[in-house]
């Protein structure tokens, strides 16, 4: 792949009481970048997500990945190429075993046999997860269920990985341990999250989405050190955090 | 006997004929239900089963300590229609046989009967003629889904004493067994009409979007997740 | 409450046994044709209703099942026992003096129709749910041709039970915590607010797994799990408790 | 009120399948102290806060609150002492409106009338929500949600409010929103965590709790500087956050 692994432009999008939800935003991501969109609920972030595998349909600009236009005739391929973990791990795990769940995408996909069980292994690999195939999610912790809830993703092998809220709920140790599988992908990934350290960890770069609009975009220990900024975007570090510490 | 019944109060020809009653109601409503929810269908009914399932769960005191629960099959028809309630509660009512023992596995097509299809559709056009009579507000709708679910479980104990009087074991006759159930039966009405009222108005103030039999009232868009389109996402 | 054993594994009770590996299909159906059995024996052979018993007994045994545990769960039988009672006080026909009630023959003998038929009823589906795991039960009813929406739907509410029971149950904790102790039905309104608020959070986590099933390339059919289906050994292993139950009731019925 | 607010001695809970949850705890929480109960997932935090209003009876030793000792007999005082915030606002909050759900605790305790709609508007004000009485819980933003639950315990005036994982999902802005509520009340707090750096903005003092026992009980910036036993405990801070940077 070369260029921009995604690319947005112009892409507007209101909902159906008329209140705009995104406004003209423009990004690019290169390929294997890893790029946090930060901002305070409410911005946009989730409808943002929604438009990069066609779930939603812009209703102005476009979103391509991987050079490819998302719309519905390209449905099926664009949603292979990206993956999307939601906030919540139960809304992702909704069949009666891990394996099962895993299997899900790439089954979507016509994967079958035993290179779907490759499949499945490899994923459950990557997170940490092997040799739980055959449980039932409600039998894992919190923080497991979100690892089990990337490798669904993973399986289908996207170009794109996308995490909303990835650190939602998790206790300090899960964040620690999801944050070590993240970093060893070399997917081009979104961290969408307005948890600011954990951008900080785990992504360059930084984009702030305020009110449908991107109203920042730079290197994330630059954004993070403009208290003003952050600020006027609602956005603020938790206190005795400074972005410089190491 | 507001539960399900156990294998061998009814004789095994009456039993197998509900099943046949019971299987081929249940794939119409399937039908419909795919008709109407398309895709969406297995994780929106799936959710409604394990809420029906949760809201048994809930007791409500009924007088001097002791205590009633919610049986759901209007609760389900008005909330998301009598066809995908159906497949709902019928949904519900195998698992409890199959993975809880809950109602005899041999009288399984006489529990769908009673509470998936006598109890929903039933109480569905009940509901149906009262809300005709009563002025379009979220009032009238919670007021006569309350009256038909009380309605229903009358005509349920109804059904269950016609399919007594065919294949009944029970030594009494069906004229006794009749009375005493429906008199019984008059007394839960009372709290599964209130309940299933209350709920559904609860429904009514925070997403009237969401309550099928409340159609009539006009879209509603007042609520984030109706705003989001989600409900129409592809 | 915490953590624990989830109301979504059933009565199933973990194990390695025979009975246990058969798979969920041939169970089910060996159940069924049981409970028909059972169902078909005259009431007045009691040693038919002993030896209907027994199989079931030994199968427990034979499964290392905890019979302690499984008798316990027979307390579902509790609402329909007092049907039982009332049958020979309004039975008809000839009366006869019980401790100085006169209680109807024809009654006497209607309770004691479903209090041995149905605790042999429950007695056989619980020993299937406690060795079939949940995902098993649903899996054979796919391959008994049951429809494919039908199970699908099921798997999902088995799926989400615990989530939505453990809603309810946050729910009810945090009702009692702020001191709501109803004595009588015109004080159930926050239960029954509960219940709407609780349809509300169902019905939007089914459209946001909805999502979640599109956004991993769902088109409306769901890919068929794979299990072994059984084979005819297992259908004839299987067999052999409906037999045995079908050959009692023949004896009880040439008799 | 004088002396300890709340008294725990050798409190001891075993789950239904016999693990244990909590291994003889005893802690002291003076009157008008702020109190962070610190651990990993797990650690048996929320079954502590269940002890604290009777909702679970101790299987060994006690809990008083204001000297009185929780149990079945003394429930319905014990729980207007103590006021629980739970974790998810959804769970909480259950009625059509605000008004009717901060209404619902002290409508329980027989208050009615004119003091009732006061006691409503005294605690929308403390958590600044104020004017939104009519509005549905569910169209309000999360944040906006979490104050309003803690409303709804503030207005059966406890002696004590516990609020169990008070910032989960929270954006940064409605944490420093329910942060500054918090500040302002005088009341004795326990503050159930995961998040170390909220722990130390608000709770001068807190204990860790691990396996069902209290390992750690101190000033929280000396907790917290001990990285040691934070990650004995499977706790940690975020990369970047020191607790002496202020």
């Amino acid at each position: 792949m070369t260029g921009a692994a995604v690319e947005i432009r112009g892409l507007c999008f209101a909902y159906p009481d008329g209140r705009p939800a995104l406004q003209a935003v423009d990004l690019d991501v290169g390929a294997g970048e890893r790029v946090a969109v930060l901002g305070p609920n409410g911005a946009g972030k989730t409808t943002l997500v929604l438009h990069l595998n066609g779930i939603l349909s812009p209703q102005a600009g476009s979103v391509r990945v991987g050079g490819l236009v998302v719309a519905p005739a390209t449905q099926a391929e664009v949603r292979r190429r990206v993956g999307i973990v939601f906030q919540d791990p139960d809304d992702q795990l909704f069949m009666p075993t891990v394996a099962d769940d895993v299997a899900f995408g790439p089954a979507n996909l016509g994967v079958e046999g035993e290179a779907l069980d490759q499949r499945v292994v490899a994923a459950l690999d990557v997170v940490g997860m092997a040799g739980h195939q055959a449980r039932a999610p409600h039998h894992l912790s919190f923080g497991q269920r979100r690892r089990v809830a990337v490798a669904t993703v993973l399986s289908m092998e996207p170009d794109v990985l996308v995490l909303d809220e990835p650190t939602s709920n998790l206790d300090p140790a899960a964040r620690r341990e999801l944050a070590d599988v993240l970093a060893t992908l070399s997917l081009t990934t979104l961290v969408v999250t307005h948890d600011l350290p954990y951008a900080l960890e785990l992504c360059p770069r930084s984009v702030i989405l305020d009110d449908g609009r991107i109203v920042a975009d730079g290197p994330t220990a630059d954004l993070l050190a403009d208290r003003d900024l952050l600020a006027q975007h609602r956005l603020e570090l938790p206190r005795g955090f400074h972005p410089s510490w190491r | 006997m507001a539960v399900h019944i156990p294998d061998g109060l009814i004789e095994g020809g009456t039993s197998a004929g509900a099943g046949v009653v019971a299987a081929t109601g249940v794939g119409v409503c399937l039908r419909q239900a795919g008709r109407l929810l398309d895709e969406r269908r297995v994780p929106l009914a799936g959710l409604t089963s394990a809420f029906i399932f949760a809201a048994q769960m809930v007791n409500f005191p009924v007088a001097g300590g002791t205590s009633g629960h919610l049986l759901g099959g209007v609760l389900a028809a008005v909330l998301v229609g009598p066809y995908v309630g159906a497949v709902c509660v019928a949904v519900v009512v195998v698992v409890q046989a199959l993975l809880f023992a809950d109602g005899g596995v041999s009288a399984l097509g006489l529990n769908v009967a009673n509470m998936a299809l006598v109890t929903p559709f039933g109480g569905y056009l009940a509901f149906c003629g009262l809300r005709a009579l009563l002025p379009p507000t979220r009032t009238s709708v919670a007021a006569a889904s309350g009256v038909a679910a009380g309605f229903a479980v009358v005509l349920a104990s109804l059904a269950f004493t016609v399919e007594y009087a065919v294949g009944g074991t029970g030594g009494a006759s069906a004229t006794t067994v009749g009375v005493a159930m429906i008199g019984v039966h008059v007394l839960i009405a009372v709290g599964e009409g209130v309940i299933t009222a209350l709920t559904v108005s609860a429904v009514l103030a925070s997403r009237p979007d969401l309550v099928w039999g409340a159609r009539h009232l006009g879209p509603d868009r007042s609520s984030p997740a109706a705003a989001l389109g989600l409900g129409s996402a592809r | 409450m915490g953590a624990g054993h989830g109301r979504t594994d059933g009565l199933y009770v973990a194990g390695d046994g025979r009975l246990h590996r058969l798979p969920a299909e041939a169970k089910i159906v060996a159940t069924v044709g049981y409970v028909v059995a059972v169902v078909a024996t005259p009431r007045d052979a009691f040693w038919a209703f002993a030896a209907h018993g027994a199989l079931l007994l030994a199968l427990a045994r034979a499964a290392s099942l905890p019979v302690g545990a499984l008798v316990r769960r027979l307390r579902i039988e509790v609402p329909f026992l007092a049907f039982a009672v009332f049958l020979p006080l309004v039975g008809t026909g000839p009366r006869i003096d019980v401790v100085g009630l006169p209680l109807s023959r024809a009654g006497l003998w209607g309770a004691w129709t479903i209090l041995a038929k149905g605790t042999l009823g429950v007695g056989a589906s619980i020993l299937l749910a406690a060795t079939t795991p949940v995902a098993g039960i649903l899996g054979g009813l796919d391959r008994l041709r049951l429809p494919r929406a039908f199970t699908a739907i099921a798997g999902s509410m088995v799926r989400y039970l615990d989530v939505i029971v453990g809603e309810a149950e946050r729910m009810h904790v945090a009702r009692q915590s702020r001191g709501y102790d109803p004595r009588w039905l015109g004080q159930a309104r926050g239960a029954a607010a509960s219940a709407g608020t609780l349809f509300v959070r169902s019905y939007e986590r089914g459209e946001r797994v909805h999502l979640a099933m599109l956004a991993r390339g769902y088109t409306g059919s769901l890919p068929r799990l794979c299990a072994v289906p059984a084979t005819a050994g297992d259908w004839a292993t299987a067999a052999l408790l409906p037999v045995a139950a079908a050959l009692v009731t023949l004896t009880a019925n040439l008799r």
